[in-house]
């Protein structure tokens, strides 16, 4: 394990592990902080920053920052690792890993060929050398796409999962949030509930009932209900019709234990889900959902600081192809993201990493009531994020998801998102939308007092 | 010197067409959730807007309001169970807040207090604010009024009540531990919604123990008057309780596969 | 003076007069906190804010918020309101004009003509009403032009004042800045100097450099050197060549005589700067600077929030068909704005109202270093303004003012924020760069290890 | 299940190409502004970039560094004039950066200790650490020596100096209001620059008044070592002094129209 000195500003520091030295380069975090990883001054965590600089690359072959005998992720990072790629990179340092990124010259296409090249821990580490401009230029110059039932991703399409949460997962209440969130021309990504339960035959039912809608009304998107890995197999084996398999994952092998899974898990849902073959675009069949402080939040990162253990997570969704990886980036709370411009920055990182290492990255833009946040702040990541090309957001009715209790963008702010940056939904999703009358020719929302006519069911619901 | 510009190309905007009303709004009978809004462009209402920033304005007050402890425990002495008020580690509610690793720990005089309680108990029920005390506040008791007869039809025996100030859901595993419990469940206030400011969790742990992990134990979440019923909660952790002491275990490989015929289910009028 | 109630969550709140509505509906901030104004909680904000939503435009024409007799400012939004173009809004509340703007069909036109209609007050109302996103979206919506020896503030352009400033005003230090600015493609919405001293032969020295140096190479942009307005007048007296004339503006009489000035002293800077005739695309010939917390800083604020006396001073800028009005937002310190948040929120409003206003907006994005703000806060607002179409952003090198002592956008930021939205510098000004091959065809630098041929003379310099 | 593709895409790039340094570098030895930074794309190289970091975390350093009063009171005891140590009425650092209302008014001690000194001076000169203790620690005292024989010769009478601990401009005016003294010049720490973390700045006002307005004042900024020399600013201050004292009046009307000789101006290379 190498010990690293820095001499800055007239003061010399010590960096004991590569460990320390990532979390102590890493901006300011509550928990960080919390884990007692955090700088103890600015002026350390730059002397920090200027150590990482100056570390070649390479040497992220060689110290594991958690040991590869005793972490599955650490071997699935070495072991996947692509040595041939990585040749184009191996003689630059981390400071000039980001001043290659910057390069005009660089685009899409060599940020894809580059993607295997890339340790996550060596994106974590240029990312924090980066200022916010940084993270949303070199991000934005990614196209990752995917696809399933439609094809997400495309540059110049901002898509929206639409969440339509329900305290007792009562479908009269789900569909009304169902209704709104398509009217309102949201739930290209997915439409994706959280059952408030991990009751089999809720789950089964929702499951049913996405599907149905979406056949129903022919809607170019694909269902999720987020229960555990484990109930998804327990559905698939019962025949229910599952698009995309969702799981929460995190960095270490330790924190994923925590959340009941490991790697043997998540290839046999894979497969399972693989073998379904509910795709029509394409074969993306994994939803991953991520967010800073998990590990620490389970006492199951190691030393390592909440920025670099999120990174470690995207090489578990990665091996998975997935069609999305949502970073639920101020969901936990102010323990692990204090205020606003910690989420705002957290969320950047958490995007140009999952992007840099080939990832469908999305957002959940959110806060919790406990927070120091509030709807200017998510306004404030919004924009940036799609400046940066975010893939998906959230869309939820009036922000405020009245089971898992926090705040995250509406379907209105997907509205906006989309005018001040003219990005449209997914290209068959935004045909449906046309089609239906739900849009104008110029994406505006067209509805006014009558409903589709494909949606004449629900009028005479409302007539009642 | 400024311009005194005719005004033609703004007529006077009628003010009922400033905001689009959406034709769905009566579905907000089947929810809670915001729906049926309303635009203004596609923008939120100015109404609708100031009713959200007025909602996290009481949701952040939520956060921070005290608990009634005495309250809590002479509506508890009724259950004739007794009553330890006990404490985390987490002194003051701003500790609470910043360090969820405190609020994991019970304090040293709170352990002194089970360590002389030499009984030996089948479960122990934990009760904590968390980050709502409107959640223990107001579904506390009638948690208990309707899941205790069903303990007692299991045949098991039970710890008294155990109140502890500013705990996390781990807290539990002190309690049970200390107490040489074999099951614990914590009723923990969720953190406060913008529209549900008073939900109950209940985490439900088999043989828990000091960093016994997450996936261990099982959930039941939303317990609140617009959420999941006490009934059917304090139906479905007794099925917990009971497969657990079948099996040996609780966690993700413990399925809750109860069959629930929620009467407050609505249709799904999205297919014909 | 009416007294406004309001029932809020089970309380009631009472405020005693408009100014106190405003200030307590103001979104939190340092400097309305230190004039004992602000909110004393959020639940008495939002009680405020909603009070303001109800309340009539129309009420502004009766109730100032500093007595018409006591102020020229007052006096001149008063005298200056178009009764006439008020017509079409004068049935609306606040909360009403808010959704009004917010409608897809109002546009850049509507905006534009409705602009004399508009009380400042009424705009900071309005502001104080909106998120984040709704700042950025009407703002987005209008267009300013406005034009001197080039075309500013045509959508799609985004322009830099280059800001060469040096503490001693010595000429080759200026020289090497202005250099610097040009060869990074800055420079076009004005090059302005704030001279070190008020001394008038340094103040006419540098006036006259910054001609030749335009004349010379021959640039299509403006010169202004930032010295108090009577040390312009001097000068123009001395024959000088002054291009615009610049002064510092606030919101209320008593914050301007602070500064030395008042409206008959503008008027007659505006009729000597519009004699010399100087400008060849238009005759835009005044620059102003603002910012929030400078009455407040003076004591002469009569008990306004901070953020209505800046929109205030819009009313005076407007008087004088400004070519660049430019909100110094972080420049004064913590006092008046605590950290990147308030600065940010600020910056935002100010931009908005001054656009609705009909005034040609750019934003001194910036920070002190007793201010709780960084690089990150300036990129989040850079971004953000970006989106909401600002006119144009100073550049500097490194962002590092070596005479004012604070931070702001640097040459570098102006070429990202262009590269992530698309947008160009004047058109005049775009083709000098691609002429100079300063810039390629995409805009990109193109500059390697070669001045531009009409820069020989400076090679030469390097040479020695 | 991960890829293996082949990367003939991307070939490994000179690290020397990853910066394009500008060769207009050697300007720098004109000014200290951070110009010829080079670019990696359009954006700042990294070595640029955190040493700009590093300026940043220093200069908030610098903000709070206290000002060694004992050293400083010292120091000007060498001009024979005496010298009295005040406060403002921000009695801390905090209070100082938040409320700068009370940094402009002298605390109840302060005014006392003025009224006892019942002379009457032409001119009062008053130092106080403003945002930058390092401004004073480092010109004050060369400042004054070159500023007080100014005073001699213009024959001037003049008070004992003053230190006035964390005062504003503005507290100026109450110093000299309660000493009755004509003329006040007072010398401040300007707010450290990334790279000025001590430049000094006099405010010098005729007749001040405590809530004079800032428009009766004429300012020197920018006195260091980088900016302007305390030569040139005893000289300019002597000028404005000399004036005002003429005229009866300072402030905006009160034009500097010294002509300067800077020995240090370079020339404009950018012309033939
Ligand atoms: C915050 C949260 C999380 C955080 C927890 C981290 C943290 N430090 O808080 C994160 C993002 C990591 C998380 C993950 C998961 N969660 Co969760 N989570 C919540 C949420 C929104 C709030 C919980 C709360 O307020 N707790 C109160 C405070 C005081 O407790 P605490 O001690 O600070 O935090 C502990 C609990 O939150 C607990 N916890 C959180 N989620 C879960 C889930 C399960 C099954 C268990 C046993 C414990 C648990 O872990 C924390 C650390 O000890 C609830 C929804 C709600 N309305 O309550 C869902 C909820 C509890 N989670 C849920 C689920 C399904 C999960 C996952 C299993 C998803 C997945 N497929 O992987 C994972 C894994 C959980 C695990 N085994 O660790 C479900 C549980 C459904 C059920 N009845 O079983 C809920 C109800 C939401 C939902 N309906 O989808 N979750
Ligand atoms: C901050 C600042 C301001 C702020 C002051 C508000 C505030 N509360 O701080 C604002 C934005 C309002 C401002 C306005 C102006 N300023 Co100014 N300002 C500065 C700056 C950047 C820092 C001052 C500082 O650190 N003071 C120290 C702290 C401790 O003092 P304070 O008591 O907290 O604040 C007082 C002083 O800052 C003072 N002040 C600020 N500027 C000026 C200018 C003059 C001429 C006077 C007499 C006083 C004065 O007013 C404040 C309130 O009492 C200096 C540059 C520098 N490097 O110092 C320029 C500087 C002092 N300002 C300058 C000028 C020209 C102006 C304007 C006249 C511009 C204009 N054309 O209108 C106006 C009007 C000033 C006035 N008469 O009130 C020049 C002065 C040149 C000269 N030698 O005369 C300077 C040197 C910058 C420059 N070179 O352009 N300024």
């Amino acid at each position: 394990m190498a010990e690293f000195v820095m001499n800055a500003g007239g003061e010399r520091f010590r960096f004991a592990s590569l460990k320390e030295l990532m979390a102590k380069a890493s901006p300011l975090r509550s928990g960080d902080q919390l884990a007692g990883l955090a700088a103890l001054s600015d002026h350390q965590r730059v002397a920090a920053q200027m150590a990482l600089a100056e570390l070649p690359l390479s040497h992220f072959l060689n110290e594991a920052l958690i040991p590869y005998e005793q972490d599955e992720v650490t071997r699935l990072i070495v072991d996947s690792h692509d040595a041939q790629a990585f040749k184009a990179i191996a003689h630059m340092n981390v400071g000039d890993l980001r001043n290659y990124l910057l390069n005009e010259q660089v685009g899409a296409a060599e940020l894809a060929a580059l993607a295997p090249a890339f340790m996550p821990e060596m994106l974590a580490a240029v990312s924090k050398l980066m200022r916010i401009q940084d993270l949303i230029l070199v991000a934005s110059k990614c196209e990752v796409v995917t696809a399933f039932r439609n094809t997400l991703g495309l540059s110049g399409t901002l898509s929206t999962r639409l969440q339509p949460n329900h305290p007792t997962d009562d479908p009269a209440g789900v569909a009304a949030s169902i209704l709104d969130g398509l009217l309102y021309a949201n739930g290209d990504a997915v439409i994706g509930i959280n059952p408030a339960t991990d009751n089999l035959q809720a789950v089964t039912t929702l499951m049913k009932m996405l599907d149905e809608v979406i056949q129903h009304y022919q809607i170019p998107t694909q269902s999720c209900v987020l229960s555990h890995v484990t109930t998804h197999l327990e559905a698939i084996s019962l025949g229910a019709p599952v698009d995309l398999v969702f799981q929460s994952i995190a960095g270490t092998e330790q924190a994923n234990q925590g959340f009941g899974i490991n790697l043997a898990l998540l290839d046999e849902a894979y497969i399972a889900a693989l073998s379904l073959k509910r795709g029509t675009k394409g074969n993306n069949v994994m939803y991953f959902e991520t967010g800073q402080g998990s590990a620490l939040s389970s006492n199951s990162h190691h030393g390592v600081d909440q920025q670099t253990c999120e990174a470690r997570a995207y090489a578990v969704a990665r091996r998975y192809k997935p069609l999305l990886v949502n970073t639920v980036v101020g969901f936990i709370g102010p323990e692990y993201l204090y205020n606003g411009k910690q989420i705002i920055r957290a969320g950047l990182e958490d995007h140009f990493c999952g992007k840099l290492m080939g990832l469908p990255m999305g957002c959940d833009i959110c806060y919790t009531n406990h927070a120091d946040a509030d709807q200017d702040d998510m306004d404030m990541l919004l924009v940036q994020l799609v400046s940066a090309g975010v893939n998906f957001i959230m869309g939820i009715p009036g922000s405020d998801d009245i089971m898992l209790n926090y705040q995250t963008t509406s379907f209105h702010d997907a509205l906006f998102a989309r005018q001040i940056s003219g990005k449209k939904p997914a290209p068959e999703f935004e045909a449906w939308l046309q089609q239906q009358q739900i849009t104008d020719d110029h994406g505006h929302l067209a509805l006014k007092q009558q409903l589709p006519k494909a949606f004449d069911v629900v009028s005479k619901e409302l007539r009642k | 010197m400024s311009d005194d510009k005719s005004n033609s190309l703004v007529t006077k905007p009628a003010l009922a067409e400033l905001v689009i009303e959406n034709p769905w709004r009566s579905l907000q009978k089947h929810t809670n959730a915001r729906i049926a809004l309303g635009r203004a462009g596609s923008s939120l209402p100015t109404k609708a807007h100031l009713a959200f920033q007025l909602a996290h304005a009481q949701a952040r007050d939520a956060v921070l309001m005290p608990l009634d402890y005495q309250q809590l425990a002479e509506d508890l002495a009724h259950f004739d169970l007794g009553v330890k008020h006990l404490r985390s580690q987490a002194c003051d509610r701003s500790t609470y807040l910043q360090r969820p690793d405190l609020g994991r720990l019970l304090d040293e005089p709170s352990k002194q207090t089970l360590a002389n309680d030499l009984a030996s108990y089948d479960i122990v029920l934990v009760l904590t604010e968390g980050l709502s005390s409107a959640a223990i506040g107001e579904n506390a008791s009638s948690m208990l009024a309707a899941f205790l007869p069903r303990v007692v039809g299991l045949g098991l025996s039970i710890a008294p009540l155990i109140i502890v100030e500013q705990g996390r859901v781990a807290v539990g595993d002190d309690v049970a531990h200390a107490l040489g419990a074999k099951m614990v469940a914590i009723l923990v206030g969720e953190r406060p919604g913008l529209s549900s400011p008073d939900s109950l969790g209940i985490y439900f742990t088999y043989q828990a123990y000091p960093g016994i992990e997450e996936a261990k134990r099982n959930c039941l979440s939303n317990i609140r008057s617009a959420g999941m019923s006490v009934d059917d909660a304090a139906f479905r952790l007794a099925y917990l309780i009971e497969q657990a002491n079948q099996l040996g275990y609780s966690g993700v490989e413990l399925k809750d596969k109860t069959e629930s015929s929620n009467a407050k289910v609505g249709q799904n009028f999205l297919l014909p």
